[in-house]
């Protein structure tokens, strides 16, 4: 098995793991650590991908994936804003609490 | 293989030793402070060690250079770390925080004395300390009950202004 | 041996994903991220993508961990009720791990069956390499071949930074008290040690970026990193009204980026192209700029900053 | 040499392994947080080692971002064991 291999099965897990915790998790802030995973999981698979002929991996994906980060983080950054406006307004900051007024 | 090489390696078995005896120290000493003693004391060393054979490795002054500059910055975030987290263990909000310091015994320290293993502290710290590990119990800080309002206003360090609770509508 | 230390990562990898979604408590999630970041650099490492180890060091490694930890601790301040996890099993979890399970097979099966006649255009960067004025062909992807990528990411940022002043409403998030023991003097130390060489740092790196691993976001990200520490520790507190500095340091990467490339397109060349080294440095000292200061009003959310009092 | 390096790496991500089950066991926040110290220097050491063993100079230059940084996440976490809300509005 090659290192790129073992590091396209990481990543697909870690996608996976990402996936399950944004369906599941029940706190936002959880699920905003989810997408992170996601995206760090792709991320993780388009290098791994790009260095599978061995030597240093192409140029192209890293570039994208350096790009990527820093989108990931000011992602990161408003979603906490938009959080915290959601818990002022509703007292609440999970996904899976049973909806009274309706 | 040369006498460099030799000398790296030496060091290298001994700063992995040393990381060793940091985790080890982190798993199995019985509280929040000799864990942190344990482990900066001996990861430094093991960090340390690990840059002298790298530099020896290297055989550049640049790189050494570099090495030299990461471990006195390792040091200085070690330190300062190391001293942020055992005063914010700590914290007499702990206390309140759980709410009922002084009734758990530390699940941690069950099979060793308290007092025993803190050698460097006094048995009142000691004391203190068991009793705050206690009022966290394994599991998560989420799950404790007690406002944090108390806790601030009995820490006697909050300013004057009385924290008002946020998210009311 | 080196397959074994690959797999071993890989396994902390994901172990460490599984603890953070699946974890009891949500602090101990964000830690379980914040070690996944670090693991993640090490992989970067074996992966030899050293530009991407140096990002993720400066942003998983410095404003990931901080920025959650404060929202975290904004919950926190709330009452132990906002960050109570919630229900260890939903019923929707064994389903679901099935379907996912289902995911990553084939994912991974298809990945795997992929032809690895990928690399067309990093062989086309490859190729083009010499004819430019810097050497890191990461650099030049970024700045010379997708410099549309580059400008519209400083854009994103921007919007990020707009939109997150627009959710959190004129009042903006209540203030989280400075710690007491952020006064204390070996803190000081810290600061006085780290802040001059953060932006010592940062120079380097977008110096470095020309040639060797390094450039304007992994410098941008150090210097951000100095700006939280200033702010976490209360040298800088948040303040209703932006100064210049903020104002013009938000938007001075967007601006020189899209004014060189307008310039270079009424001269006749192709817009966004870069007429040499001097240009390239240029952009990057300036989204340097941006990228800090936007990353540092993010954090410290709210639409300026200004010198605190001293503790 | 190579060899003896990448096993020395091999040894600090088993140490690594074996501090986690102190994040995962807690019991208190400050308990996670050192674990999570001892992970700062464990890393810097194998980007180290990693460096001198796969010739990538550049990785000490990440090991030292880590060791600049690593203090940022102590800092932030201080204000966790009180963390009061003065309830000023911006």
């Amino acid at each position: 098995m090659s290192q790129a291999a073992i590091y396209v099965m990481a990543a697909a897990a870690v996608i996976g793991a990402g996936v399950y915790g944004l369906l599941v998790g029940g706190h936002l802030l959880r699920k905003l650590l989810a997408i992170n995973l996601l995206g760090s999981g792709v991320f993780l698979l388009l290098v791994a991908l790009a260095g599978r002929s061995g030597g240093a991996p192409d140029p192209v994906p890293q570039a994208l994936v350096i790009t990527g980060i820093v989108v990931a983080v000011s992602m990161t950054a408003f979603a906490l804003a938009l959080l915290d406006r959601l818990f002022r307004e509703t007292g609440q900051a999970r996904m899976d609490v049973a909806d009274d007024d309706d | 293989m040369s006498i460099l090489q030799v000398a790296a390696t030496i060091l290298l078995v001994l700063g992995g030793f040393f990381y060793f005896a940091g985790t080890v120290g982190l798993l199995r000493f019985p509280d929040v402070h000799s864990r942190l003693h344990a482990l900066t004391k001996a990861d430094n060393l093991g960090l340390g060690l690990v840059c002298l054979a790298m530099a020896l490795l290297g055989g550049s002054w640049r790189g050494a250079a570099m090495l030299l500059v990461i471990w006195l910055l390792g040091l200085l975030a070690a330190t300062v770390s190391c001293h942020l987290v055992a005063q914010a263990a700590l914290e007499p909000a702990a206390a309140g925080d759980g709410g009922s310091g002084g009734e758990a015994i530390a699940p941690m320290g069950r099979s060793y004395g308290g007092a025993d293993a803190v050698t460097e502290a006094s048995a009142e710290e000691a004391d203190a300390t068991r009793r705050r590990t206690g009022a966290w119990p394994d599991g998560s800080i989420a799950e404790q009950p007690a406002p944090r309002r108390s806790a601030d206003t009995s820490s006697g360090a909050s300013p004057a202004d009385p924290p008002t609770p946020r998210g009311d509508p | 041996m080196s397959l074994a230390l690959d797999g071993l990562l890989a396994i902390a990898l994901v172990v460490l994903a599984l603890q953070v979604v699946a974890g009891a408590s949500l602090f101990r999630g964000i830690v379980m991220f914040v070690v996944f970041g670090l693991v993640m650099a090490l992989a970067w490492a074996r992966l030899r993508a050293p530009n991407l180890a140096l990002a993720e060091a400066a942003i998983g490694a410095g404003i990931s961990g901080a920025l959650l930890m404060l929202g975290y601790r904004r919950l926190r301040a709330a009452g132990p009720e906002a960050t109570r996890p919630g229900p260890r099993s939903s019923r929707l979890a064994a389903p679901l791990s099935l379907l996912v399970a289902g995911l990553v097979a084939s994912l991974g099966w298809t990945a795997l069956g992929l032809p690895e006649a990928l690399g067309a255009a990093g062989a086309a960067v490859v190729a083009a390499m010499p004819s430019q004025a810097v050497a890191n062909p990461v650099t030049a992807v970024l700045l010379v071949f997708r410099g549309y990528d580059t400008l519209l990411e400083l854009a994103v940022l921007l919007v990020a930074l707009a939109g997150a002043r627009a959710v959190e409403g004129p009042a903006g998030p209540a203030e989280l008290a400075t710690p007491t023991m952020t006064g204390l003097p070996i803190v000081g130390a810290l600061l006085a040690a780290l802040v001059p060489l953060s932006v010592l740092v940062a120079g380097y790196l977008v110096h470095a970026g020309g040639n060797a691993p390094g450039g304007a976001f992994q410098g941008g990200a150090v210097l951000a990193a100095a700006g939280v520490l200033l702010v976490l520790t209360g040298r800088l507190v948040p303040h209703p009204v932006p100064g210049p500095v903020e104002r013009w340091g938000a938007v001075l990467g967007l601006l020189v980026f899209s004014a060189l490339g307008l310039v270079m397109l009424a001269r006749g060349q192709g817009m966004l192209s870069m007429p040499g080294a001097w240009a390239i440095y240029l952009v990057e000292s300036a989204m340097l700029v941006s990228i800090a200061t936007t990353l540092v009003l993010l954090l410290g959310a709210a639409p300026g900053l200004r010198r605190g009092p001293l503790p | 040499m190579n060899t003896l390096l990448e096993g020395f790496a091999l040894f600090l991500l088993l140490n690594l392994g074996a501090g986690m089950i102190r994040v995962w066991r807690g019991p208190s926040p400050a308990d996670r947080m050192s674990a999570a110290l001892l992970f700062g220097s464990t890393t810097v050491a194998m980007l180290l080692v990693l460096a001198e063993a796969t010739g990538q100079p550049a990785l000490a230059d990440v090991a030292l971002l880590f060791v600049m940084l690593a203090a940022i996440l102590s800092v932030a976490f201080v204000g966790l064991a009180r963390g009061k809300s003065t309830g000023k509005r911006g």
